[in-house]
């Protein structure tokens, strides 16, 4: 067995030096009637070839994204990663190391850590981030249960136009800690409404920006409603690379900036590992969830990085922790950061000014089509359209024609309504080709 | 000692932050420019100022290869941090996971072009599922801890269903347990009730009794437990438990002692994380990401969370809301947006084909023979708390042999560090003073084992003459011993323009 | 100094020879066992010894990461090996490399299945005779030398079909080549002749002039230069020896720094043979492999060697056989098996592609600027023997200021691995005495050349007062100054199984 | 352009720096009439997207050995390399070094060769080998000058079972060195003729085993017949696996062995980069091309390794070197190694093993055919078979049947001749499956 060492030899002599006569001496502390005397009824090893052939036989059997025109975005975004990136990643020194609890013999991590978290609180022009969430989405769970520490309030409000998978998981885990949660109705575009929902026993008002309808909101009035009332605003977004063209919620009052940064240096790999964005005023650093990594100096004076305010985690605090999480999503924040210094300002902006111009185009060349609506009023690079059937079936009659149309909002909710709703995405990798390939099928579709 | 001008020393190169090396205006991509066409953003363009600095590409892949260096890691040699499992990561899981069938493939797209995903999620629940002994298996959960919810939550989802929501309110998590559990029970509006360990390093049998009562939710245990022992009386436990009416919350941390020779299912548990980065070796990449499916109990798996994954005859599907899930199902929410860490399941599927079912098992016996080894060898050197019988994947070494001569669990750490060792972990579990967790896994060869031992027990001998030694270590790693009360005293989480001006006036 | 137990130094792993680890029953793969079928070997099965040492996959891992650990690299820092051009590696290039559709791909397939392999090789070709103006490429020699063979053998092939193939056999070669140079010529069979360079660092023109004649069959000159110039009277040596009936081979592994501003097709070249891992990026992998495509003039492109490409209407193929030639092709034979470095060839066409036209000019222009940048840093500082004028992309300095105080071209090289650098190509070319031949590339930023040209000034600052830190040098990296005397004298080229033996019995 | 980190700020800085107005003032050595003042005809530089789009498309038009029923050899064999192979070799510190000319900071280049030498002196049972050459066919045409050299005769005698290409390229080579060829018509087994054709004048008798036609030849009458004749063996090979079960070249006499080392753990590459395997005796090893690795001792007294005996190497000997070899296969050698260090002795003789009856079991099932014929006597994982059509337009037929069928010899030589002599080759990478749809569309283009 390729991965194992020991041969028999070995063992005997271990065994033998360990004073056992076999591996049932060294389990004897294991009831009796619960060991097991065969391998369960699963096939045995194999060899990498063959099991190369059965892996690549279930990957064949999906259609990868790239080899249609692709316009599904909805929360996770199909952007080119240059190549350095992966490779970066893959060394053996950054994939086969572990949290840096020991600093000394951990400075790389370390420091790819504390530039990551700058380069986040530059992008959302906030104070501080952390060094990663699981995802946007249980980030932005996390950001609700951080809120109400800092507050002591419990009442959560969440805009319409926060994603229903957001929504839900916010809803799971706000549940689960005893928290009420607000969730004003699906829409487009509700900053009246949400501002209007802030009361004086709200801990948060959740608003995502773009929101799953590609809407970008301008936060300024719901962040002093918030604040007129005590709450704090927790500004979402579920497409990192907007900051590269749009205002970012920390230069709009936000509290909380958290959302999904997957778009940024990761793969779609069909929804996860992601990577949770998550930043904060400096004044609410120790009711954060999640690693910190900060700047100190060695015995000798010289810089250097260690994890930092862990009396607010579990392995310290238990119980009383900020969060209960401990592993987040290391290698994602390394491809995150890593591509974003290949971007640099320049890159970023010209990238993101090239993902709104492909939505732009996508949009006019959709809605020139007859029954076609578009129901998001201002956007990045995602909008939502109306149109005369269930989004379903248009997305179904669209793939025959070799294009991946989008997500009906419907798929999202499962509940009743807007079921002629579609969400549209496009980014860089979208040809002017694939945008026309997309309009002519869907007139089809549609005729 | 030789100074140099350049501050690198021989291969170690130093190494500025991209803040001081790049610049706004560079960049390492090219892409064509942007046709000017008029915006739909409403208004709201950016005017916040974007102080990123870009690097060229050769910059940049100079500055990450550079920081890699200056890491300790599997490849590299023995990394014997307890609990968390360190062994090797195949490369055949990193490029399985980067089949364009598998990388390229968006979580929303048409269920009719992910069947692949979706058979390799119904295998991967198969294998766990088999390999457990459990009823069903709940994919999503992004980590450890993330699973531990997920399971707190169900058990809470079929309290509540019972109607005693209310009610039963208490979690038991042992003093030994990770400190996940207890955040873990707290975060799901749960109340802790810390029992004891017992002399033996296991649960106290006797706590547990007078504990349990009709308010008690559920016990977090571990098991193997955090003291590398498994918990003899476990399915007593178990029993117990549920006879109070109360369920079982296994941590499944250690599983990798015991995979393929003792199923959690055949010892009552209720529910249990599996941490696929430990057991099923996907890598931990400098901290995550992980992926914690966790296996229920048939009392449990009605209230999996969404999504789940559905057969219809020839097709599968995903349940992705409440509203969608089948009349018997009573889902308890959702972790997390989309279906979780695809990207590890492809890893550990992976693992598990090249493993199968009797390697998993050797797996589970060359852990375990490593960790007895290393404690026959070590035991008449360092305490050895309960060492007068075996241990399953871990040895628990404690610094009570060192102390008298000035030397704790932290100095030898250091000293390990400059002997080319990652430390062990240290300092838990917390039911130990001053302790040496040790977990070799059974990717370490008996040379391995034998430099590591000789070493540890060299230092052994030198601490009774030369506390000075570990004091100051270490000496030969890219830095010396870090100041971490300073940096929590004064906590300095970012790089910030300024000092870039401030450095510029120096 | 810190000793460990370990032999280890914080993150630096010791490492012994796999032969000292590994064990003939150990492996790192798992294959399904044979069925023992009876054998069609005619008894030629092994009887001898098969004492190759196997590894499981985690010992094998750690153990090239571990030797990994012990090389200089250009991702870890600047490595001006002048004539080398170590430049950055694009990813991007090893990325299309692995691509299924060309690393798949059997030499020997079926043509109409290789179809987009041949259009690469075609729009490679175009690139390379568009950039150097000439008329045809010979792509398949596997190195600069093995191209210096191909276009060496092209004028042979030409010069024997003007019958004066047993006259014309001298080859006139500077003293200032590289050995290849004269090593090749001498191996095509002809008699190398050395001229001699004047006190530019050029080719001496009257030594030319007067060793031209009927039995001159060709020069082998550089351009630009090994010392870094570009030859000024390259044009008018070029009519010279053609109108002496003689070809001009251009050694091309300097082309980078003229690549996009001159064309060596404009300077009378007959033959040139262009480094791909030099210009256009293709990794040296720690010496190879290379490619060394072999541009031609209408003169020679008849003689080239098969394979060669030919396009019928909308499909290519190749003429991989001398009778299978075209009528006008006079194929002086083959310089491999196969098509040549075919994974060479799809890096470089990659970088093309990057870079475009716009993009490989520039490289030329930062590659001279770099090189000029570093001759203005540095030349008060040390012997610049052609220092009064711009150079190409590398700069020329001698040891002529440290010797002196008795230190010497290798002390300095030394010296400069303790401060984090490779050392420049030295002792080369052989017309300088104690050459250093710096060649930045046009892949290093301002800050990296400044802060070396620091470095290197204030060695020559130390060299004045402090000899000895240099002779003792290198003292930072993973060995110190190694034995070559002992090694040439005593020559252990291999491990024997005796020496485990010995070990053992110590 | 992402590989230029010089900005246009730093480019006027250093211009400045340099006393120069513009790059043509650094560029005035070039005589003016061949400077261009704009970049040539090509296009303009490219993103990564945009080049990546347009080689995957080129790689589009080929058809992959893996996806089909693949029996192709002659020379270059498909074997699964395992996964971490290709890992090690793409470390930054492998892949982006030199030939390792400073010891002290290439420790890690200089022991994995001499590692390699050990093993291809083991693999082949000869006392040494050197870090390879450019492949197996130009290793074979140094292997004749060495030959040359060491017997100070001309006379180069080869077998008609070389494989055409090789004998093309040391025809190529020795007539460039005036060396007299004299080679023996193609013959799928000629032993005896060889060993009757060495005279007094003969330097060198070079076989092949496995050969062109897969034949393995016991060499030890050839080896005496040399000898006796003052000439070297040299011992080529097709396939460096075949020495995981056939006996040895180093075992029967051969003086240098030399073949082709791609086999093992190297792509197929459509032909390159491939590694040139070349082993001798260490009395003959001042005359040996290409680099050595040897062992020596620091200034400590440490263990480390160098690059040696190069006073027989062109950079110190110029024309008087041993060969023109610079650059050679480095990192080919480094897969090549680890993935022998991967397979040890154990997984190398279970792999040969596998592959030779895989090739048995595919004889077995296309001699049932009617009118194939087997020409090869004794062979390893590669057979010649002789069809009762044209070998070409069989394999083209194969071909629409999902089969790459193998190669036919003709094309290899171009001269009349051997038409329908068919080169057939199997080797673990073949399923039972493979080898069935083989043998019934064989069965079907014959009928
Ligand atoms: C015993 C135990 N429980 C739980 C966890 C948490 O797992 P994760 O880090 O995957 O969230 C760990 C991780 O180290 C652990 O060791
Ligand atoms: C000037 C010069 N010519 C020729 C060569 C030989 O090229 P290669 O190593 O690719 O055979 C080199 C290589 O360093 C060189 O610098």
């Amino acid at each position: 067995m390729r991965y194992l060492p020991l041969t028999d030899d070995d063992r005997a002599a271990m065994l033998a030096a360990v004073g056992a006569r076999s591996m049932d001496d060294l389990y004897a502390g294991v009831p009796r009637e619960a060991v097991l005397d065969r391998p369960v009824a699963l096939p045995a090893h194999q060899g990498e070839l063959q099991v190369e052939r059965l892996m690549t036989l279930l990957a064949s059997c999906n259609l990868p994204a790239g080899r249609t025109a692709f316009f599904v975005g909805a929360g996770a975004y199909r952007h080119h990663v240059p190549a350095s990136v992966d490779h970066l990643i893959q060394r053996s020194e950054f994939l086969t190391t572990y949290t840096p609890y020991q600093p000394e013999i951990a400075q790389g991590t370390l420091q790819a850590l504390y530039e990551f978290q700058t380069q986040v609180a530059m992008l959302t022009d906030m104070e501080v981030a952390n060094a990663s969430m699981y995802d946007g989405s249980t980030g932005m769970a996390e950001a609700a249960l951080m809120a109400a520490r800092v507050t002591r309030r419990r009442r959560i409000v969440l805009s319409g136009g926060v994603h229903p998978h957001y929504l839900a998981t916010v809803r799971t885990a706000c549940a689960g800690a005893g928290l009420d949660i607000v969730a004003l109705p699906p829409a487009v575009d509700d900053e009246a409404a949400v501002a209007r929902a802030v009361n004086a026993d709200t801990a948060a008002v959740i608003v995502q920006s773009p929101n799953v309808f590609g809407t970008i909101t301008d936060l300024r009035a719901i962040a002093s409603a918030a604040h007129g009332a005590g709450a704090l605003l927790v500004a979402g977004f579920t497409e990192a690379l907007a900051f590269g063209l749009i205002e970012p919620a920390g230069a709009m009052g936000a509290d909380i900036v958290v959302g999904e940064g997957q778009s940024i240096g990761n793969a779609l790999s069909f929804g996860g590992p992601y990577v949770g964005l998550f930043a904060t005023r400096e004044k609410y650093v120790r009711q954060a969830p999640g690693r910190l990594a900060g700047e100190t100096v060695d015995a000798d004076g010289k810089r250097g990085f260690v994890l930092t305010l862990s009396t607010r985690e579990q392995h310290i605090r238990r119980e009383k922790a900020t969060s209960n999480i401990c592993t987040n999503s290391g290698l994602c924040t390394l491809a995150w950061t890593a591509h974003m210094t290949l971007l640099g300002a320049a890159g970023l902006q010209r990238l993101a000014a090239l993902n709104h111009e492909a939505a732009c185009d996508l949009a006019d060349a959709l809605t020139a089509i007859d029954g076609v609506e578009l129901l998001t009023p201002r956007f990045f690079n995602e909008f939502a359209l109306a149109l005369p059937k269930r989004a379903d079936a248009v997305v179904d009659a669209l793939l025959t024609r070799g294009v991946m149309g989008g997500v009906p909002y419907h798929r999202l909710t499962g509940a009743p309504g807007f079921e002629n709703v579609l969400l549209v995405c496009a980014t860089e990798t979208n040809t002017p080709e694939d945008i026309a390939a997309y309009a002519a099928a869907l007139a089809e579709v549609l005729a | 000692m030789t100074t140099t001008v350049s501050g690198n020393r021989g291969l170690l190169q130093a190494e500025n932050l991209i803040f001081e090396i790049g610049s706004e205006t560079r960049t390492g991509v090219d892409l064509p420019a942007p046709k000017g066409r008029s915006d739909r953003l409403g208004g709201l363009k950016r005017t916040a100022p974007l102080p990123l600095p870009g690097l060229s590409e050769p910059e940049a892949v100079r500055h990450y290869v550079r920081l890699s260096q200056k890491n300790y890691a599997i490849d590299l040699g023995f990394f014997p941090l307890g609990s968390c499992t360190m062994k090797h990561n195949p490369r055949l899981n990193e490029r399985m996971a980067r089949l364009e069938g598998f990388a390229d493939l968006h979580p929303l797209q048409p269920e009719q072009t992910v069947q692949g995903a979706l058979m390799l999620m119904e295998e991967l629940s198969r294998w766990l599922v088999t390999l457990t002994g459990m009823e069903a298996v709940a994919l999503s959960p992004k980590a450890g801890a993330h699973g531990e919810a997920c399971g707190m939550l169900a058990i809470k989802a079929a309290i509540v269903a019972r109607g005693e929501g209310e009610t039963r309110k208490r979690v038991l998590v042992p003093s030994s347990a990770h400190g996940t559990n207890p955040a873990t029970a707290a975060a799901c509006g749960f109340i802790v009730d810390e029992i004891k360990g017992d002399a033996d390093g296991r649960v106290d049998l006797v706590d547990v009794t007078e504990k349990l009562g009709p308010d008690v939710a559920a016990i977090m245990m571990t098991n193997p437990n955090t003291c590398g022992l498994f918990e003899p009386d476990i399915r007593k436990i178990a029993d117990m438990v549920h006879a109070a009416g109360g369920y079982f919350y296994c941590d499944g941390a250690n599983y990798n002692a015991i995979v393929g020779r003792v199923r959690p299912g055949d010892l009552g548990v209720d529910a249990m994380h599996i941490n696929l980065h430990k057991t099923f070796s996907t890598p931990h990449g400098g901290g995550g990401p992980g992926a914690g499916p966790t296996v229920l109990s048939a009392a449990l798996a009605p209230f999996a969370p969404v999504p789940y994954l559905v057969r219809d005859g020839e097709t599968l599907r995903l349940v992705e809301t409440e509203s969608g899930a089948d009349p018997d199902a009573r889902p308890f929410g959702r972790m997390c947006a989309f279906h979780g860490q695809m990207g590890m399941y492809v890893r550990a599927l992976t693992y598990m084909l090249s493993h199968g079912a009797d390697g998993l098992r050797q797996v589970a016996e060359d852990a375990v023979l490593n960790a007895n080894y290393l404690l026959a060898r070590l035991k008449g050197h360092f305490g050895a708390p309960f060492g007068d019988r075996p241990c399953m994947h871990e040895v628990l070494l404690d610094d009570s042999t060192l102390k008298p001569h000035g030397v704790e669990t932290v100095d030898l750490a250091k000293a390990l560090i400059d002997e080319g060792y990652h430390p062990m972990t240290t300092y838990f579990p917390l039911v130990v003073h001053g302790a040496l967790l040790i977990e070799p896994t059974e990717t370490e060869s008996k040379a391995e084992l034998d430099r590591f031992a000789n070493v540890l027990i060299a230092l052994a001998e030198r601490a009774k003459t030369d506390a000075a030694h570990f004091k100051a270590a270490p000496r030969l790693a890219p830095l010396r011993r870090l100041d971490e009360t300073r940096a929590a005293r004064q906590p300095k989480l970012r790089w910030r323009p300024e000092e870039a001006l401030r450095a510029a006036a120096e």
